[in-house]
């Protein structure tokens, strides 16, 4: 396709080669064909410092140019490709194509491990979405900064789920499917839940006595995550 | 013949000392020995390979000797060159000397002309380069080149693992402190010292150490264990001050302690 | 009018994404199609007033590209043009055309003029290199003034190479990569009568009769030279 392309593009330039036809020195007095007019506004265009006006682009041709002609063939040309002739204002000027603007960027990927803070927010909002900042400072016993919530909410592994419906109808945070793609997950429900970490030997401690109110939580808990999830499934 | 060469000698002579007159004038515009050298030898209108190298030392000392009479003050280098060149037309026209071991005059007047023939090679190669299309006179860059951002990505990792630990460390807080003491078993010794100073002024007489044990201590065997130890460290450093004594009848007997009495210094 | 252009812009688009025949996503793990890489390039060439190395085009464009490749359609694509594809050492630019340098009397830069000092030196480095300051006084004639070598640097025409391996190890000259691009030269094996010159032998360290004592050593830099130039001619 793109070795039609260019043959085309040759092909078009013989063309402007065979119609010029005439001697350079006669380009002075007669208007230079518009093969010629197009490279010329071409190479204005692109050396220029700002956007050319077309009165400025026919004052730098030679006599008896047109340069809005020009300028419609050679907007034509680029059509499609990795630049764009583009108007600013009366001017005009040569750009990158919209879509090429990630190419700008040139990247360095540092990869940092996510803070603690950051983990068990996240591992809260997967346990137990949806779930309000109010139930993840209750969990996790320290209010959670905004800048954590903010962080995740970057990465795209949360979002916003449905408003609770108890007093003040808090915001709730819900788990993206970027999350679970990232974390290789069909659904939150997935997770594992206690019973089976400490299986797994991710939990190796006994649960003290003393733990028991944990139980209940861990039920409801799994319940909202149901509910939450069907909520994602739905979505 | 002879007559033909003398007098093609003479119209030498005097072609050279009007050519040297008129190089006098540039003396300065010369960037050294070697590019007047260079002049002089377009006077002969040869290609430089076939130069006489004979006639250009000629015409270089005669620059020279005009310049003198000019009193023109030369540098130091051109001088130099003058007095070699002085010995390299001797040497071309002298028979070679079959004791001399130096180059040949034929040998140095070849390195000259190669010199010569060298920097003219570079002069040309020069101007060549200058007439080339260049950057900013004739061929243009982009005038307005887009500024690449450079940005720092951090991507944040995490693992189902951590996920899965954290989520477990919350949920079983009581059970994850394993770096923290459990305070509420252990008796320092600092307060067990503490807890002594304020008793031993009542205890005149023999006493269990372990009736130091502070209350409710006694019942818990950790608290107890712990309680015992300090306190018994205690004595051992209240003893060491000298305000105790401390004596224990047998192994495993009760240790027992009293408030030593006071002397005058 | 200017609706149909951006009408058939979106056509364009859409062929290219369907000539790919894979899901945006992919393009991820798989290159982009060699056309896609080609608009890239000339974007990213483009967008940039320096050249740019083959190692840093392959570096900003998606994972698998092939930049040499690409460059070698783009190229043909600007045959002809108003503006060019030039190769300046291991790296692109591009360029306007030069037989349209006289639309450019705007653009032009006013370069400070070069003694003649400065600029036979310069050939002597360009044609000698790697060179040290007594070759380029050797082939003078005349002592080499640090304010010539100084007005070399400053405009990053020449830079220090590889010290020599002779007594006293000397620093050695070369030219840059900012040479080859004001000079329009794809590599310094480009320079005019480059060839003629050493077959002229007038490229060789060739010795003064009776400088017999430094013969060893001067054997020595004659073969480093050789080394030297070999390096950057022929790589």
């Amino acid at each position: 396709m793109s070795e039609e392309i260019s043959e085309d593009n040759i092909e078009t330039a013989q063309q402007t080669d065979a119609s010029s036809e005439e001697p350079a020195e006669e380009s002075l007095f007669e208007a230079p064909p518009i093969g010629e007019q197009e490279r010329m506004i071409e190479a204005i265009l692109f050396a220029s410092a700002e956007p050319v006006t077309v009165h400025e682009l026919n004052a730098r041709m030679p006599h008896g140019a047109d340069a809005a002609e020009a300028l419609v063939h050679l907007r034509k040309r680029y059509e499609g490709r990795g630049v764009r002739l583009v108007r600013v204002g009366d001017a005009w000027a040569i750009r990158t194509a919209p879509d090429l603007g990630f190419l700008m960027q040139k990247e360095q990927v540092e990869t940092r491990k996510l803070s603690r803070a950051a983990i068990e927010t996240l591992a809260i909002i997967a346990y137990h979405q949806p779930v309000t900042r109010a139930e993840i400072e209750e969990i996790r016993g320290v209010s959670v900064s905004r800048g954590t919530v903010d962080q995740l909410f970057d990465m795209e592994w949360i979002r916003f789920g449905r408003r609770k419906m108890t007093p003040g109808r808090p915001v709730t945070f819900v788990v993206t499917q970027q999350f679970l793609d990232h974390f290789g997950l069909e659904s939150a429900r997935d997770l594992p839940g206690l019973k089976e970490l400490r299986a797994a030997g991710l939990l190796d401690n006994r649960l003290p006595p003393g733990a028991m109110p944990l139980q209940p939580d861990d039920t409801d808990a799994a319940e909202e995550t149901n509910e939450g999830q069907s909520e994602l499934f739905e979505d | 013949m002879t007559d033909d060469f003398i007098e093609q000698s003479k119209r030498d002579a005097v072609a050279e000392r009007l050519a040297a007159e008129a190089l006098i004038v540039d003396v300065d515009g010369f960037e050294g020995p070697l590019d007047l050298l260079l002049t002089l030898s377009r006077t002969q209108k040869v290609d430089l390979r076939k130069i006489s190298i004979l006639q250009l030392a000629r015409q270089y000392l005669t620059f020279v000797e005009k310049a003198k009479q000019l009193r023109l003050e030369l540098a130091a280098d051109y001088l130099v060159m003058a007095a070699w060149l002085a010995f390299l037309k001797s040497r071309l026209l002298l028979p070679p000397d079959p004791e001399d071991e130096g180059p040949s005059g034929e040998e140095l007047a070849a390195h000259l002309a190669f010199q010569l023939e060298r920097l003219q090679a570079m002069r040309d190669a020069a101007a060549k380069l200058m007439a080339r299309d260049r950057l900013g006179r004739d061929v243009f860059a982009r005038g307005i080149p887009e500024d690449v951002t450079r940005t720092r990505i951090v991507t944040y990792s995490a693992n189902l693992l951590d996920l899965m630990q954290g989520y477990a460390r919350l949920r079983t807080k009581d059970e994850f402190r394993p770096f923290v003491m459990d305070r509420e078993s252990v008796f320092t010794m600092e307060e067990a010292l503490d807890r002594m100073r304020g008793l031993i002024g009542f205890a005149g007489s023999w006493t269990d150490i372990l009736s130091y044990l502070p209350e409710g201590w006694g019942a818990d065997p950790k608290r107890r264990r712990s309680a015992t130890a300090a306190t018994f460290a205690a004595s051992l450093e209240l003893a060491k001050e000298g305000k105790v004594e401390i004596r224990q009848s047998g192994t495993f007997e009760p240790i027992q302690l009293r408030a030593r009495e006071r002397r005058g210094p």
